[in-house]
């Protein structure tokens, strides 16, 4: 293998337009980079923002949903919902610091396999350049924080007030 | 292991080889091993052809003899394949949904270049796989019944030969053309390629047959405007265009025409291709079905711009006398039909030929398409069967120009696969009528059919130069004398290896075949998809060929993709019996992909409810709940996506099943 | 008549030739040429060229350089751009067309005393020294240089032009020359034909070897 | 008043002098300011870019990027082949970025910069789009009712960028001439090459090419032919003689659409050239004034 870093890209493709047209690539034996991993949905509005934080959170340096071009959803709009959320999504993810090109929806037709390969590849180059998330290890860093600022507000409580106070701060602390 | 007890799953993982076109890019052992070591895995194997029925055998005697209850199988796409493993181990006795398919193929082996890299990705999917299926929960497929009458789009030589086999099968069959009569292209040719019987003799009993079944309701000069509901139960709205002749009531005896206000017929003649005239009141051909006339308000004495003055002294509904069949009155109606399946045979365009200007088409008038010389040729044409152009003179000498809008990434990047078939034909007929020399040029004969070739050679002894080479311009300015007044061909005969200029005093262009104009309008309302080219898209180009990405709804014909009149009765016959598959089967069977809710937690917040394009979702005043109706429910899962509270689960694809299918996929690196 | 053998071997081809050429921006299409003739069909002065425009695509394809490289084809197309918009696989035929023409006059293996590379190399002479060109001293010098009888023909031409004061007697030029050769001097020195010319190197040393 | 730059190229101040003495003050009498490019170089031409299409490149930019400094919206480039190379330059450097990065370089050696900006235009497209045929009519003082006209483009300012016309049938110059009044014959030929600099250089091809166009001119009835490139005037205008004495006589006078353009405004015929060309266009002022100013 390469000793270049990789990044790791989970894509939600719908299963009437993107997923066929990922199918249509492979077919006509396109290719594209391989550090895709695609989970397949009925519909783009399937997409729960829910979906590409956890992807996130556990260690995915981008995330791609794929559904029907405008006017052509298999579900009438599902797309059109799944639009809306991602929308409100993205000012959510550059709140977090989360990159603009790392997560990204893409309207992709069951004839569209080319594009599936363009999306792709084009979306692995801007990654690489951004580099990795590494949301596991900042949740990780945040972790410690918290149990460092627990830790200290415990430790000045403990000094100055009564044992009983100390045990409900404790608790407190751990909610 | 401690894992294994805890989830208390056995699963079995089967990795396929695919002959070589996974295992060439996959370490299909290096996978079946790393997922053996995963919790739950009880047996995990690598196997050549997953689907042959060893393959299937292998895992129903695993889930029996290692009392597996959970299956994955890494193959192709589940597209393909999902439906024959489900099978496999329903078979084995377990639940069918107890299974679950990872795709190396399609999307890893055929896509990428690096086997480390590939096999990295295998893993990955597998895991996911293994984890997702832990989750999976036992489902019963739905069975909805299935309304046995079809609707068939479309009057050409494909809905003809669809309506016509349904019929014959005792079905119910609606028959929709946009035209006042059915027949489509074929229709106006004169003769077919190689055999040369003629086309209205082959087609006009069976169009007359379609008039007169019994289980066929003809709908001519009519529109599909809408398409609801689901595969076994679609209700589609019919647009009727006024006529302005009461159909039952005309005898077709066509008075009205010989006594209409216009002596001559003066006005632009479609069926012709504007090379005959016609009147307003007009029978769009001798052959047509219905036997029913048509009014055009666009020249009607009686209408101005297509409104209705009544000032015209209206000879025809005098001549119509008792019959009463002509009104002017008569308004666009919408009528609805329920029907279980459908079958759309829209057919082609043929390309405009004023979009290669370098042939002058539009410019001389002695350049012609292909479809003006099939009614030119024709015995009950516009000159009756006389070769004469539109100057008056007979052709001496005539050049017919192959891949007009075919081939040419400028224009239609595809090969319309007809042309030079159909182009030989009028070589020969030409020939026939005029005594012409005759030139064809063509980028590469293609002869691909049976007897084809033998046309091919049938020509060369006939003496038509066939040269190969694909014309440069058509110009009218003379070089020579012999090149005054001629139409001038200035083409590469590659084989010979000369640019020529040939003078001709006619030029054919052999226009190609392209998707309809309004075949995205057509996609949209049947839920179908176009290909990059335009023509509608088969679910699969060599397993489902006349399916559609929408269950119950079938292609056949041009609409899909240039094809000749016998690929297009094959494959109109093929969409009959996959139609009539499905309906004698009697329902049909649902994935259960439904959502429904969990009644405890629902909060009542309605946001479910407008999300919902089939209003399945209602809300329970009693229980200030949201319910959804299963049998409206499509399993699109944006209600699910959209819950607040969490409280709507959509089966196949719940929330935790999707999230250890997140979680499998980014476990490995 | 003298017979000659036509049949081509596999040591007449220069390998890679082909892929070389379509590896220039502007003449990837290449490959994609389907020989339908319609270059050739719309070529205005396809009835002069010993090669004509479709044969010389199957040539490049097929590595046959020396053949291209020496043929009248190149020097006679006149850049009406006529094949590069009506070719069905937007082939920019024209584009290539200057490729090989650049390639030749690169390796100097055009046919001596024909007349366009020596306008082609004069222009560019002219240009580069006085930033513009002044059209009736190139003829001269194109002439001289060619065929010095056919000058005198011209003579009529010559003193037609000088009569309706369309023949400038001096050089024209620009101001600041000086700027112009600064930059053809960067151009040189950033050299990004650097490794394009490494390969034209070796690929002439082939066609000599070859000849 | 608008203004754009002007960028001649070397013909229009050789051969094609007559070109520039019309245009200059046909672009006047419609108010509209050419100024021209300082110390602008030769275009890179065709011929440079036989030999080194990078350094032609490089030219062509150096008169891209000294427009951009001139601050001018637009530039004209009277000359097809000039319009062509700077155009062609300009698709270039956008298409292959490892040029466009040489490029900049050269350019800031010599403090230039060039972003991409200002359109290269045809004087043909800015009389017709721009100014407008209605503000055209409105300077016309002699109209050239009853000369039949030849309206040929040439090649290269309707490929392979076919921008302001229709690449198979242009119709800008028809319609630029019916203003004036001159009857239109119907040319086929408008877009066919003039045979460009092998009339020079290898005689019977390039000849040939301006024989068919002057013989189908005079077949199609054209009392003169109008032209817009220095290069097509001169191969139709410059070689009778050898093309008599190749074929047969095919003397018709060629123009520029300016000097025509001149004429229908009145200007002084000396000024506008006319006396430059080798087959002299019959003088207009000598004809009986057709029909009147136009109210």
């Amino acid at each position: 293998m390469t000793s270049e870093w990789n990044p790791r890209l989970v894509a939600f493709f719908c299963n009437w337009c993107t997923y066929t047209a990922a199918d249509l690539a492979g077919v006509s034996r396109l290719k594209y980079a391989s550090n895709v991993r695609v989970i397949r949905l009925m519909c783009s509005g399937r997409v729960d923002p829910q979906f590409i934080l956890d992807a996130l959170a556990k260690g995915a340096d981008g995330v791609l949903i794929g559904g029907c071009h405008p006017s052509d959803c298999h579900y009438v709009e599902g797309n059109y919902k799944c639009l809306r959320r991602f929308q409100l999504l993205k000012r959510m993810l550059s709140d977090m610091g989360i990159e603009e090109g790392r997560v990204r929806l893409e309207w992709i037709s069951a004839a569209e396999g080319e594009k599936v390969k363009t999306v792709i590849n084009e979306m692995t180059a801007t990654i690489k350049q951004l580099g990795p998330l590494g949301m596991p290890a900042k949740f990780e860093e945040w972790d410690k924080e918290m149990e460092h600022f627990a830790a200290a507000v415990h430790a000045q409580e403990a000094q100055k007030a009564p044992c009983a106070e100390h045990a409900q701060l404790q608790e407190t602390a751990h909610v | 292991m401690d894992a294994t007890k805890k989830q208390d799953v056995r699963i079995g993982f089967y990795i396929c080889h695919c002959g070589s076109n996974i295992a060439a890019m996959v370490d299909c052992p290096a996978v079946a091993r790393y997922v053996e070591k995963l919790p739950g895995v009880v047996l995990s194997r690598d196997y050549k052809y997953m689907c042959s029925d060893p393959g299937q055998e292998l895992i129903q005697k695993d889930i029996k003899e290692h009392q597996l209850d959970r299956v994955v199988v890494a193959s192709c796409s589940p597209l393909l394949h999902e439906h024959t493993f489900r099978a496999a181990v329903e078979a084995g006795g377990l639940n069918p949904f107890f299974f679950h398919m990872v795709n190396i193929r399609e999307h890893d082996s055929w896509v990428h270049t690096n086997k480390v890299e590939a096999t990295e990705k295998a893993k990955a999917l597998a895991h996911a796989a293994i984890q997702r299926v832990a989750k999976h929960k036992s489902l019963e497929v739905k069975k909805v019944p299935i309304h046995p009458d079809v609707l068939v789009v479309g009057g050409g030589i494909a809905g003809i030969h669809a309506a016509m086999t349904m019929a014959n099968a005792g079905k119910k069959v609606y028959l929709v053309e946009r035209e006042p009569s059915i027949g489509g292209h074929m229709a106006k040719f004169d003769k077919t390629f190689p055999t040369l019987d003629c086309a209205a003799c082959i087609l006009t009993p069976k169009m007359s047959e379609v008039g007169s079944h019994p289980n066929i309701t003809l709908l001519t000069y009519s529109e599909v405007a809408k398409m609801d509901g689901y595969v076994g139960n679609y209700t589609v709205t019919v647009k009727r265009k006024p006529r302005y002749v009461i159909e039952d009531q005309c005898t077709g005896c066509q008075e009205c025409i010989a006594n209409c206000v216009y002596k001559e017929p003066k006005f632009h003649d479609e069926f012709n291709e504007g090379l005959g005239k016609r009147k307003p009141v007009y029978i769009p051909f001798p052959q047509a079905t219905p036997q029913v006339v048509a009014i055009d308000p666009k020249v009607c004495l009686n209408f101005r711009n297509g409104v209705l003055t009544d000032k015209c002294k209206k000879s025809c509904v005098t001549a119509c006398g008792e019959k009463k069949a002509i009104d002017f009155t008569q308004q666009e109606t919408v009528q609805d039909i329920k029907v279980g399946t459908i079958i759309v045979t829209t057919g082609f365009k043929t390309f405009d030929a004023k979009r290669v200007p370098q042939y002058g088409y539009g410019k001389f008038p002695n350049v012609y398409t292909a479809l003006e010389i099939e009614r030119l040729v024709n015995a009950s044409g516009p000159t009756a069967g006389h070769v004469v152009m539109r100057d008056g003179r007979e052709p001496k000498s005539i050049g017919i120009i192959h891949c007009v809008g075919s081939r040419d990434k400028k224009t239609n990047r595809w090969c319309s696969r007809v042309c030079c078939m159909y182009s030989m034909k009028l070589a020969h007929l030409l020939k026939e009528h005029t005594g012409a020399e005759i030139y064809s040029f063509y980028i590469d004969m293609r002869t691909p059919g049976k007897g084809y070739e033998e046309f091919y050679d049938k020509l060369l002894e006939e003496g038509v130069h066939f040269i190969r080479g694909r014309v440069g311009e058509v110009t009218d300015w003379a070089m020579s004398p012999e090149e005054e007044g001629k139409l001038v061909i200035r083409v590469e005969d590659t084989l010979a290896g000369y640019v020529r200029r040939i003078p001709f005093d006619m030029v054919v262009l052999a226009t190609g075949m392209e998707p309809q104009a309004d075949a995205q309008d057509v996609r949209r309302m049947f839920n179908m998809s176009c290909g990059s080219e335009g023509f509608f898209l088969e679910r699969h180009p060599k397993l489902a060929p006349v399916s559609t990405f929408t269950e119950g709804i079938f292609i056949a014909g041009a609409c899909q993709g240039p094809r000749d009149i016998p690929d297009t009765v094959a494959q109109a016959g093929a969409a009959a019996a996959e139609a009539l598959a499905l309906i004698d089967k009697g329902h049909i069977e649902q994935e259960p992909n439904t959502a429904f809710i969990l009644d405890d937690e629902c909060c009542g917040c309605k946001s479910c409810i407008p999300l919902c394009p089939y209003t399945a979702i209602t809300f329970d005043e009693s229980k200030k709940k949201a319910t959804i109706n299963e049998a409206l429910c499509k399993g699109c899962g944006t209600c699910v996506a959209a819950c607040p509270s969490g409280s709507i689960v959509q089966n196949l694809f719940d929330d935790e099943e999707i999230f250890s299918e997140i979680d499998g996929v980014l476990a490995h690196d | 008549m003298e017979i000659t053998r036509t049949i081509k071997y596999e040591a007449d081809r220069v390998k890679g030739f082909g892929d070389e050429v379509r590896s220039v921006p502007g003449c990837e299409q290449l490959q994609s040429c389907i020989q339908c003739g319609t270059c050739s069909g719309v070529c205005p002065l396809s009835i002069y060229m010993d090669y004509s425009p479709r044969q010389v695509m199957a040539l490049v394809r097929s590595d046959f350089k020396n053949e291209v490289l020496r043929s009248h084809t190149i020097w006679l197309c006149a850049s009406c751009y006529s094949c590069t918009v009506e070719c069905p696989r937007q082939i920019r035929i024209t584009d290539i067309m200057y490729e090989l023409k650049q390639r030749a006059i690169h390796e100097g293996i055009y046919p001596k005393k024909f007349a366009i590379p020596v306008l082609a190399k004069e222009f560019y002479k002219m240009a580069y020294k006085y930033g513009r060109v002044t059209e009736n001293v190139l003829a001269a010098t194109m002439f001289l240089k060619t065929n010095w009888l056919a000058a005198l023909g011209m003579w009529r031409l010559g003193l037609g032009l000088l009569k309706r004061g369309r023949f400038p007697l001096k050089v024209e030029s620009i101001k600041r020359r000086d700027e112009l050769d600064r930059m053809m001097r960067t151009v040189d020195r950033l050299n990004i034909d650097a490794l394009h010319d490494e390969k034209k190197k070796i690929t002439s040393h082939r066609v000599e070897a070859a000849t | 008043m608008t203004t754009y730059s002007y960028f001649p190229g070397c013909s229009l101040k050789g051969i094609g002098r007559a070109y520039e003495e019309s245009l200059l003050p046909v672009f006047q009498a419609l108010d509209v300011k050419l100024e021209e490019l300082e110390d602008w170089n030769c275009c890179g031409a065709t011929a440079y870019m036989a030999v080194d299409e990078v350094k032609a490149c490089v030219m062509a930019s150096r008169n891209l990027a000294m427009a951009e400094k001139l601050g001018h919206k637009e530039m004209i480039a009277p000359c097809s082949a000039c319009y062509l190379v700077l155009n062609k330059t300009k698709h270039y450097l956008h298409e292959s970025p490892a040029v466009r990065g040489v490029i900049e370089k050269a350019l800031a050696d010599v403090n230039l910069t060039y972003n991409g900006n200002t359109p290269v235009r045809h004087p043909l497209d800015v009389m017709v789009r721009d100014i407008g045929l209605d503000e055209i009519k409105k300077r016309v003082k002699r109209p050239l009712t009853g000369l039949k006209v030849a309206a040929y483009y040439g090649c290269q300012i309707v490929r392979p960028y076919a921008t302001f016309d229709d690449q198979y049938n242009p119709t800008t110059m028809d319609r630029l001439l019916e203003a004036l009044g001159c009857t239109l014959v119907p040319f086929p030929l408008k877009t066919r090459c003039c045979g460009a600099s092998l009339t020079g250089t290898l005689p019977e091809p390039g000849l040939l090419c301006s024989k068919i166009i002057l013989a189908e001119a005079i077949k199609r009835g054209a009392d003169v032919i109008a032209t817009v490139c220095p290069l097509c005037q001169f191969n139709l205008d410059g070689y009778h003689d050898k093309i008599a004495a190749k074929w047969n006589d095919c003397r018709i006078p060629t123009v520029y659409f300016t000097q025509l353009m001149g004429l229908a405004f009145g200007l002084d015929e000396r000024q506008l050239g006319l006396h430059r060309g080798f087959v002299a266009m019959k003088p207009w002022s000598a004809q009986p004034a057709a029909a009147a100013v136009p109210a």
